[in-house]
């Protein structure tokens, strides 16, 4: 617990003085959804329509865009190796920062909810499974990125890679949330894909950060 | 569970076992590929619905099969490799990987080619063939991280986590795929009915799918022979073989050397 | 208040035997064997590229080695509660640039799992006063480094295993930092540490271990 | 023993009009087969023969430090 307050009061110090580790990524989301309709045509049904697909592609990009940095300058500095080599409390560390890149990233999409949903054209019902999917859907997304960085630690290209080795995992977490909104711009129920969006959340909670220590153990070693 | 086995023994062993099965594996795997599918190709009526189109099912469903056993071993040596620390799992992670995704490569090109004639097009987005790709990812994904440190051993330690993260992640992918193309099933795609298949069809199948397996299993050993040689290779055993192997040339590079003294 | 190192302090308690390291398919090291006992250095010397950091990692515990074994009170690392005794400084600092000597303090104090003490005063011994609370990167490399082994000041465990620590210091800080480790080698702890310094005239007791680069 | 099911071999070959999809499937699995095979046996080959080039390179070494170290006694 000391160990876990330690490491996120460093961690929160490091985001406040590298404000465009956390800040880019929120641009690139906002870019990101503005390009759809430019491309695609600014029709309200079909902004609508697409909108699920788009948020939730445009926000596990920006996850991703801002994945990589997780471990890379514990990494390179060496507080890695020294933490490993002390076999202090890894695992406290791990959820540390874990839960502070949740807390970067995925806690202003959640904040711009109404934002987006009012850019995309969709209701207030829509709006609201889009905020309870990426409030359920987002700390799965940090869990498995930050698996991605920790197992690209050391790998030569790490940034394309990691992108490479995590989006497919993300295939389940992006059917179940679309399907919901989408239900709930119909005006159904969608509390199935919700329960199921929480249970995937609480096995990846339970497994992920046990492989992200493994994975920085064997990238240190 | 393996720590009592002697650490220089055991690479040697598994090697010199790989080179005794590897012939035999790969000739009974020629063999019964030929005669499955040659069997399947021309002795076996056509059928009803689909004419001779469904010939393809021959290498299709062997291939589709064996992706996913190629991907349970691999996840199994992993397992392994991650839990005992042995080595020479960690190694077969890396040898069955592109096997087995060859393998799924094959069995999407066939799906696709058997597709067009029957469904009108080249692609749909079935559920099997779409976690048929996802599985091909997955594939990639080990395979370029396997290839992707400076330092072999960890490339193979982070491919072997990452097999087993894979093959925990499978299941939930296939359902959610599963489901999510029941709730966008188009009208225009026709599913095959449930295969009734008749005996006469069904036999050359079945060798297909041992010859399928028995190319897995050849071709692993020849790649996990590879293997050990390139991470054994400061041992001495290594060393003898090497110069041993060096020291009968093989016939091209004697037509070589001679033809340089001419000159 | 010092984790006992040894029963009794002629036993030794660290020893590594016949290990072997292979990187890039080239045999760096082979066949070394080491013991250490209580109050006792060892300095690992060597050609650069001999093998002496990666050395210091398996010896450490952070690596394998490619044959062999290192033992903590005769059992092997993994196995053993030796990570609870160890204290490493690898090469690389462990400075983040943005955080201040300050805060680097807190921290290790919290994954050591001690007690937070007096920073400023440990930061002060190590000629650093004034210097407290602004972002490492504004340090020079010196400078960081000693913040780096402010570590020491801090922790209670009993084996150091240093990577070249006196790189980049000052007489005075080399002069400091010798100091501190006679004291660590009184109160019963041992070091191990890579280093082209000549340490025989301060430590004549010490053992030197020299790596020969090898093709 | 099953009987063979084509009258002829352009009815082989044909597939009952779906020859292309039918041989291009066959055609590609093989190939593809192959090709593994082939880069699986020449990586072996390759490999023993790089690690025997790599003990001359070390032999070669060893020779040259002997001759020196001989010279510098004589």
């Amino acid at each position: 617990m000391v160990m876990f307050k330690a490491a996120f009061v460093r961690e929160w110090r490091l985001l406040a003085r590298q404000k465009a580790d956390w800040l880019n990524p929120l641009m690139f989301f906002l870019i990101v959804l503005t390009l759809f309709p430019l491309g695609i045509g600014a029709k309200p049904n079909l902004l609508a329509e697409i909108a699920p697909g788009i948020i939730w592609i445009a926000a596990l990009l920006s996850v991703l865009l801002g994945a990589e940095r997780l471990f890379k300058d514990d990494y390179r500095q060496g507080v890695l190796e020294q933490l490993v080599a002390a076999e202090q409390p890894m695992l406290a560390y791990v959820l540390a920062k874990i839960v502070s890149s949740w807390c970067s990233t995925a806690l202003p999409l959640l904040l711009m909810s109404p934002l987006i949903a009012l850019l995309l054209g969709l209701d207030s019902a829509a709006w609201l499974a889009v905020f309870l999917t990426l409030l359920l859907g987002t700390p799965l997304l940090n869990l498995l990125a930050s698996l991605g960085a920790a197992l690209t630690l050391s790998a030569d290209k790490g940034g394309i890679l990691l992108a490479l080795l995590i989006l497919p995992l993300y295939i389940p977490l992006l059917i179940f949330a679309s399907a919901a909104v989408d239900q709930a711009s119909l005006g159904l129920d969608y509390s199935a894909q919700l329960a199921v969006l929480g249970a995937m959340l609480c096995l990846s909670l339970a497994l992920v950060p046990l492989a992200v220590l493994k994975a920085l153990k064997l990238n240190v070693g | 569970m393996f720590k009592w086995l002697d650490p220089y023994a055991k690479p040697e062993t598994l090697y010199r076992i790989c080179g005794l099965w590897f012939p035999w594996l790969m000739t009974a795997a020629v063999a019964t590929l030929l005669l499955g599918n040659l069997w399947g190709l021309a002795f076996t009526p056509p059928d009803y619905q689909q004419g001779d189109s469904y010939r393809i099912i021959h290498i299709h469903v062997p291939s589709a099969i064996w992706s996913m056993g190629a991907y349970s071993s691999m996840a199994i040596a992993a397992f392994i490799a991650l839990v005992w620390q042995v080595k020479a799992a960690q190694w077969a992670v890396g040898a069955i990987a592109p096997i087995g995704a060859v393998f799924t490569v094959i069995a999407l090109f066939t799906g696709a080619a058997w597709g067009k004639p029957m469904w009108g097009t080249w692609w749909v987005w079935d559920a099997r063939l779409t976690s048929q790709l996802i599985l091909l990812f997955l594939y990639l994904g080990v395979i370029a991280l396997a290839g992707a440190f400076a330092d072999r051993q960890t490339g193979a330690k982070a491919s072997a986590l990452l097999a087993v993260v894979g093959v925990v992640n499978l299941p939930i992918i296939h359902f959610s795929v599963e489901w999510w193309n029941t709730l966008h099933q188009g009208a225009t795609i026709t599913k095959f009915a449930k295969p009734s298949i008749d005996a006469s069809m069904l036999w050359p199948l079945l060798i297909s799918i041992l010859a399928f397996g028995l190319i897995l299993a050849a071709l692993t050993c020849l790649r996990l022979k590879t293997a050990i040689l390139e991470n054994e290779q400061h041992r001495p055993w290594v060393r003898q073989l090497a110069v041993s192997l060096a020291a009968t040339p093989a016939k091209g590079s004697i037509a070589k050397s001679v033809t340089k003294e001419e000159v | 208040m010092r984790a006992v190192f040894s029963k009794s302090s002629a036993d030794p308690v660290f020893t590594a035997s016949n290990l072997c390291c292979v990187r890039q398919d080239r045999i760096l090291f082979e066949a070394v064997n080491l013991h250490l006992a209580a109050g006792q250095l060892l300095q690992i010397g060597g050609k650069n590229g001999a093998g002496k950091s990666s050395l210091l990692r398996i010896l450490a515990g952070l690596a394998q080695p490619d044959d062999g074994i290192v033992l903590w009170n005769e059992q092997p690392l993994a196995d053993s509660d030796f990570s609870q005794h160890l204290c490493f400084i690898g090469h690389l600092s462990g400075i983040q640039p943005q955080l201040t000597a300050l805060e680097h303090l807190e921290f290790w104090q919290a994954s050591f799992g001690l007690k937070p003490a007096d920073g400023y005063e440990v930061l002060a011994v190590l000629g650093l006063a004034g210097l407290e609370d602004i972002p490492c990167q504004l340090l020079s490399a010196g400078q960081q480094r000693r913040v780096s082994l402010a570590r020491l000041w801090l922790t209670d465990r009993s084996l150091w295993i240093l990577d070249e620590p006196f790189t980049a210091l000052d007489q005075s800080a080399i002069v400091l930092l010798q100091r501190k480790f006679t004291e660590h080698l009184a109160q019963g702890g041992g070091i191990i540490l890579t280093t082209h310094q000549p340490l025989t005239q301060h430590f004549p007791a010490a053992q030197l271990l020299e790596l020969a680069y090898r093709w | 023993m099953p009987e063979l099911n084509f009258s002829s071999w352009s009815a082989f070959f044909s597939m009952g009009g779906y020859g292309l999809f039918v041989w291009l499937s066959y055609g590609v699995t093989f190939t593809l087969l192959g090709l593994l095979w082939w880069f699986s046996q020449t990586g072996h080959r390759q490999l023993l023969k790089e690690l025997a080039a790599k003990q001359a390179r070390e032999l070669r070494v060893q020779q040259q430090l002997q001759k020196q170290s001989a010279q510098e006694q004589s």
